[in-house]
């Protein structure tokens, strides 16, 4: 993974899609190191998904559904934040700095706020630098 | 089944400049697996579309991948395509590069552009057609709860054809609609309408009433509910393929916001309707009747409203002084404005405070004494009568049934809604909708919207008396499933059930026409039991792994 | 069934520390159901541990594997081909899954991932009470049901201490006083002659450590 | 010599008793000071037993100690620390050394205490302990040998009358009863109301048994606060609450005995129950204070 602050993007496709293409419509220029993947819902996002995704060499991790009390679904976006808070416990027990994964709520028409999570996880990042598991590390 | 790709760059018409699209082709066309790398104008219009379809044909591949706009512009129309081409749907998969990438960054973009392919066509060659099949359902609706919107919902299913059976737990039907004295804004006393509205009723074809019951279970899931209503000590099961809830609200006040108790002096928007229709019982009528809102915290619509239409018909009957205290009247109801400029215009005295007045009782009459925030003065008066707000609170049995059905409440002990701006009357379980005040604060105006959409709804759902569904596309693998029982606490579409596989295994599974497809059980199950096709943890990590390879 | 717990990530890499393969091996019974042993719990430490070991520029191997029952020596045989490739088995079982892995590949080290914690159900969504302490001497027939020996935090048989609040227990006001549990429910049952009973000391000897049952029937 | 507390119970007299607390080492000079002071003016002193599982100097210890200066000592005695063998062994030596009362009680739990990884026993509860108690004193153990040489006590037990809820407490209570007991104190009471309640039931079911109340000395609204929020089964009334706030900053103390005082006395006045027992818990020293505002 080229560069050392790679950001992988969970989108709930009801809201942070949405918010992702906005921003590009209204041409906000944020940094080019994020990767949306698209879920169907913030609740959907696994705690594996995104240690694996550390394991693969991200640097940063967003997890972005729904506003509160506005999920498509009810409570994907209040798991998915309860899972992000587990998964930063479990890359802190790895040694790795929790800050480098967030939940972000945002509303489809938040283009602003998606780009500014963005963002501000790389400048996170920069002052984090990269991650110590470059290359993938040992695979199984 | 070998996998064959072909891909296909929409340059949006040649306005993606940033992107080097020859570069990407040479770059892709030498990974495995992939047939050929097109680069098209314009895949949205007429003529990309037919180019891609010759080139799917010709080249005979079964996975399509497509780097254009954002796959909410586009996504459902190539599938469309697809599907006319008999390729399976689920085989296509999309790179957004122009709001994602191109629109998004102002430098060379090439290299993302790239991942964004590399990570659609890791997923692509995971994917798995997905079936779509056609499920019977069940077309009677039952409606709960005999006041004006379920009466409303009752007559709306009928009109359109839809067999409906309100439930009413109360011996007849009328719900509110009885006990208002006025309601602004309807061109008809609440009586009339009742009136109106029970004789429609009688009259409509495919409409059963039963009074005196009550739902006490709720099984199984859209389009084949069965529930059972209790009725004179006999309870029965019925089948029903969609629910409306209109069970409304419970009218109270709350003495401990006064820190007094009601007397005779000081009494409740009800009690001053009983007086207003039977007004013998009044030994004389009173001169100065003070109103109160608000005083806990900010009054809603409903509450409101009521105030209004009581202070009026105060004014009309009696001709008494009539005074509204209140922090922030809510005239965003329908008609509340006219409503409000019509009891201005009658004399009504409107004080707003902010402090919470002084309320006291001597000789036989009560004082309220208030800080005027406009006229910034004090103010005292003494009435015969003072009216205290009445607040919307939810019916009792809510709590009871919100387990039945498995819906939530909201803070206020109200029927929790799904996304109540995207969804305002669905429950978040398919088939089930609230409607009217049981979902929390509405006037009537709303309750109709509401009667409409959730009307709508349901005609979505069942008119045609089938529902097309994607087969399987959350799946429960029945060997790897514990039967823990997670996934069914979870869903918050209550689309998952266990079921018994043979003599001695039970395990989960979804329910293909109440799944919503959130995909919150596949990230929960401990087992790792559940995928969900188009997003299993395989086709996420595919993702995740072309990044930066 | 039996509820258990993960370890810190701390502990068990000190456990596994200079092994450069292991199996981590997964239980899909009792520890499954309560989020602490199946394939997603195996999945959680593996990576963990790939990521801990990676980031000290460690090498770890891992592989895993998740069988039916980790207490049963035919299933874990299972593992055998698996076994030869790795230094060491990390398993998620209970402790009793961990001794039959142990028994069964005895020159292979076994470590726990899991502390066993009790004999529990699940109260809701995620969270599971202890509510049997396999005591060997059941009484749950006379106490409504509710057991004091594991709900009552001092395990007494005569009724409740002096500690009860509000129904609450003295150790701990997030549970329930259990003696205060079985009143309610001897009450609703027209039982509470029950309650009057005096039951006197009991034998804590029912089970000799280590237990065993031997069935009757063949 | 102190007049044995079986017979002072018997007299018909308004039984008063105090407590003692073991300190946490050996100078005993603090406790020995606190003995001499109360041995004369109450009618037995109580010595906790590893009051609120904090380790401490042992009970028996302290119950010679009171022997040996002329007091009568209560043996208090909880389930928590000891199993059936070292209770009973205890019990022997007692009664071989002259004690001669003894408050069973079931003992707070482990992990409110300075020891939070200590085995709690509770192999016994505080009924069984009252039944292994009479069993000794027909001359047998518990597991059926014979003793060479049996006890004979006076034993008491405590009740919670303002437990929430109080009706299992009442069960629990009357099942005590059964067991034979001479005399029953009772939790801190504030509220005779309340407490009123709980005698009319206890007269009901047995005349015999004495009645203590518990007196706990407050020290200040803070402290009645706190014991509503955290402490089981104890209820100041928010009256006894504003009393207290209501005393100039510094007298609260004053405030607290003198609320103490006019509780014994209207007890006493009002003949409510049997007696009182007196837990100033490391004020020991303003007891005879406290007597005085009662007029006693």
């Amino acid at each position: 993974m080229g560069g050392n602050n790679k950001i992988v993007a969970f989108c709930c496709e009801n809201s942070a899609c949405a918010a992702a293409d906005r921003a590009g419509k209204i041409r906000l220029y944020y940094p080019d190191n994020v990767r949306v993947i698209r879920v169907p819902c913030a609740g959907r996002v696994d705690v594996l998904h995104i240690l694996k995704a550390f394991e693969k060499g991200a640097d940063g991790v967003l997890v972005m559904g729904c506003q509160e009390e506005a999920c498509r679904h009810l409570t994907g976006n209040t798991r998915a934040r309860e899972r992000v808070k587990y998964a930063e416990i479990l890359l802190k027990e790895s040694g790795i700095d929790g800050e480098r994964v967030r939940m972000v709520n945002l509303a489809p028409e938040m283009a602003h706020k998606f780009a500014q999570e963005v963002s501000e996880m790389t400048e996170r990042l920069k002052g984090l630098g990269p991650t110590p598991i470059k290359n993938g590390g040992p695979q199984r | 089944m070998q996998v064959k790709i072909g891909i296909f760059l929409c340059d949006c018409g040649g306005s993606l400049r940033n992107i080097d699209f020859p570069k990407i082709r040479g770059n892709l066309e030498k990974l495995e697996g992939v047939a050929f790398v097109d680069i098209s104008h314009n895949l949205c219009l007429e003529e990309g579309g037919k180019a891609l379809a010759s080139r799917i044909l010709s080249e005979d591949i079964n996975r399509v991948v497509i780097a254009a706009c954002s796959p909410e512009l586009c996504e459902h129309n190539f599938m469309r395509l697809l599907e006319s081409l008999r390729l399976n749907p689920n085989f296509l998969s999309i790179a957004n590069i122009r709001e994602q990438c191109s629109w998004a960054h102002k430098e060379d973009v090439t290299g993302k552009a790239l991942e964004l392919l590399r990570m659609a066509i890791n997923k692509a060659r995971l994917l798995q057609p997905l079936e779509r099949k056609e499920v019977p359902v069940n077309q009677e609706v039952l409606v709960v709860g005999g006041g004006f919107s379920g009466m409303e919902s009752t007559l709306e299913l009928s009109q359109l054809g839809l067999r409906a059976t309100l439930v009413e737990k109360g011996s007849a039907l009328g719900g509110k609609l009885s006990e208002l004295e006025g309601f602004y804004g309807l061109g008809a006393s609440p009586k009339e309408m009742l009136g109106s509205m029970t004789r429609a009723i009688e009259e409509g074809k495919n409409i059963e009433v039963l009074t005196s019951a009550e739902v006490t279970r709720v099984e199984g899931e859209v389009g084949n509910f069965t529930v059972r209503i209790r009725r004179g000590g006999e309870e029965f099961p019925r089948s029903f393929g969609a629910i409306i809830f209109a069970t409304g609200y419970r009218a109270g006040i709350l003495p401990r916001d006064f820190e007094l108790r009601p007397s005779v002096n000081i009494i409740s928007q009800r009690n001053l309707i009983e007086i207003l229709q039977a007004p013998e019982k009044l030994e004389r009528k009173p001169e100065t009747i003070g109103f109160i809102l608000d005083v806990s915290d900010e009054s809603s619509r409903l509450a409101t409203l009521l105030v209004l239409n009581n202070a009026l018909a105060v004014k009309e009957k009696w001709g008494s002084e009539a005074y509204v205290f209140c922090r922030n009247l809510k005239v965003d109801s329908d008609g509340a404005e006219k409503l409000y400029r019509e009891a201005r215009a009658t004399g009504i005295a409107f004080l707003k405070f902010e402090k919470k007045p002084q309320i006291s009782e001597e000789d036989g009459r009560v004082k309220v004494e208030a800080k005027d925030v406009l006229l910034g003065e004090e103010i005292s008066l003494s009435c015969d009568i003072l009216v205290v707000e009445e607040k919307g609170l939810p019916p009792e049995g809510t709590e009871a049934l919100s387990s039945i059905l498995n819906i939530g409440l909201d803070s206020q002990g109200f029927y929790q809604n799904e996304n109540v701006y995207l969804y305002p009357v669905d429950s978040g379980r398919k088939g089930i909708f609230l409607v009217g005040a049981c979902r929390g604060d509405l006037d009537i105006s709303r309750a109709s919207m509401d009667v409409a959409s959730a009307v709508m709804g349901v005609c979505e759902l069942l008119a045609s008396g089938k529902a097309i569904v994607e087969a399987e596309k959350v799946r429960v693998d029945p060997d790897k499933c514990r039967a823990c029982l997670t996934c069914i606490r979870v869903c918050p579409h209550g689309a998952i059930r266990l079921v018994r596989v043979n003599t001695e295994k039970e395990v989960a599974q979804i329910y293909d026409l109440a799944c919503e497809g959130c995909g919150i059980c596949a990230a929960i199950c401990p087992a790792k039991a559940i995928d969900f096709e188009g997003y299993t943890d395989e086709q996420i990590l595919a993702e995740v792994e072309a990044i930066g390879e | 069934m039996i509820v258990a717990e993960r370890k810190p990530l701390e502990e068990i890499k000190e456990m596994i520390a200079g092994y450069k393969r292991i199996l981590i091996v997964g239980c899909g019974t009792c520890v499954t159901i309560c989020w602490a042993g199946g394939e997603k719990e195996v999945g959680i430490l593996s990576s963990q541990l790939r990521l801990a070991f990676g980031k000290d520029g460690n090498e770890l191997l891992t592989s895993e594997v998740t069988i039916e029952r980790q207490c049963e020596r035919e299933m874990v045989e299972e593992l055998r081909d698996k076994v030869q490739e790795v230094e060491a088995i990390l398993s998620l079982g209970c402790g009793a899954g961990v001794q039959t892995i142990a028994e069964v590949f005895e020159e292979t080290p076994v470590y726990p991932a899991l502390n066993t914690k009790f004999v529990g159900m699940p109260e809701r969504e995620g969270v599971w009470v202890e509510t049997c302490r396999a005591c060997g001497d059941c009484l749950l027939g006379e106490t409504g049901g509710i057991c004091p020996v594991v709900r009552c935090a001092k395990g007494l048989l005569n009724g409740p201490c002096g500690g009860t609040k509000r129904g609450k227990c003295e150790v701990d006001p997030e549970k329930d006083c259990a003696w205060t549990l079985i009143y309610r429910r001897l009450e609703k049952q027209g039982r509470l002659d029950l309650m009057r009973k005096y039951y006197p000391p009991r034998n804590f000897q029912a089970v000799t450590r280590p237990g065993k049952v031997e069935a009757l029937q063949a | 010599m102190a007049i044995p507390f079986r017979e002072v119970l018997n007299s018909g007299k308004f039984v008063i008793t105090g407590e003692v607390g073991p300190p946490k080492g050996t100078n005993l000079e603090k406790m020995i000071h606190h003995i001499d002071l109360l041995k004369e003016r109450v009618d037995a002193l109580n010595v906790t037993d590893n009051q609120s599982s904090v380790m401490r100097f042992p009970s028996l210890g302290t119950c010679l100690l009171i022997k040996e200066h002329g007091g009568e000592p209560v043996f208090q005695m909880t389930c928590r620390d000891r199993n059936r063998l070292a209770l009973q062994a205890d019990l022997l030596f007692a009664y071989a050394r002259g004690i001669r009362n003894v408050l069973c009680l079931t003992g707070d739990s482990i992990t409110v205490g300075d020891h939070k990884e200590a085995k709690a026993v509770f192999d016994l509860d505080s009924v069984q302990l009252l039944h292994t108690v009479h069993t000794l004193e027909s001359g047998w153990d518990i597991a059926g040998n014979e003793l060479d040489g049996a006890v004979e006590f006076c034993v008491g037990a405590c009740v919670t009358p303002d437990a929430d809820p109080i009706e299992p407490q009442l069960i629990k209570f009357e099942k005590k009863v059964q067991a034979g007991i001479q005399f029953c104190q009772t939790q801190a009471i504030y509220d005779l109301d309340n407490f009123r309640k709980f005698m009319e039931y206890a007269r009901k079911l047995d005349k015999n048994t004495k009645i203590l109340a518990g007196i706990v000395l407050l020290v200040g609204a803070r402290m009645a606060r706190f014991m509503n929020e955290s402490v089981p089964g104890i209820y100041v009334p928010e009256e006894l609450i504003d009393e207290l706030a209501s005393a100039p900053k510094g007298k609260g103390l004053e405030k607290g005995i003198e609320i103490a005082g006019r509780l014994i006395r209207q007890i006493k006045e009002q003949a409510i129950c049997d007696g009182v027992h007196i837990m100033a818990i490391g004020r020991e020293e303003l007891v005879p204070e406290i007597l005085a505002a009662a007029g006693l």
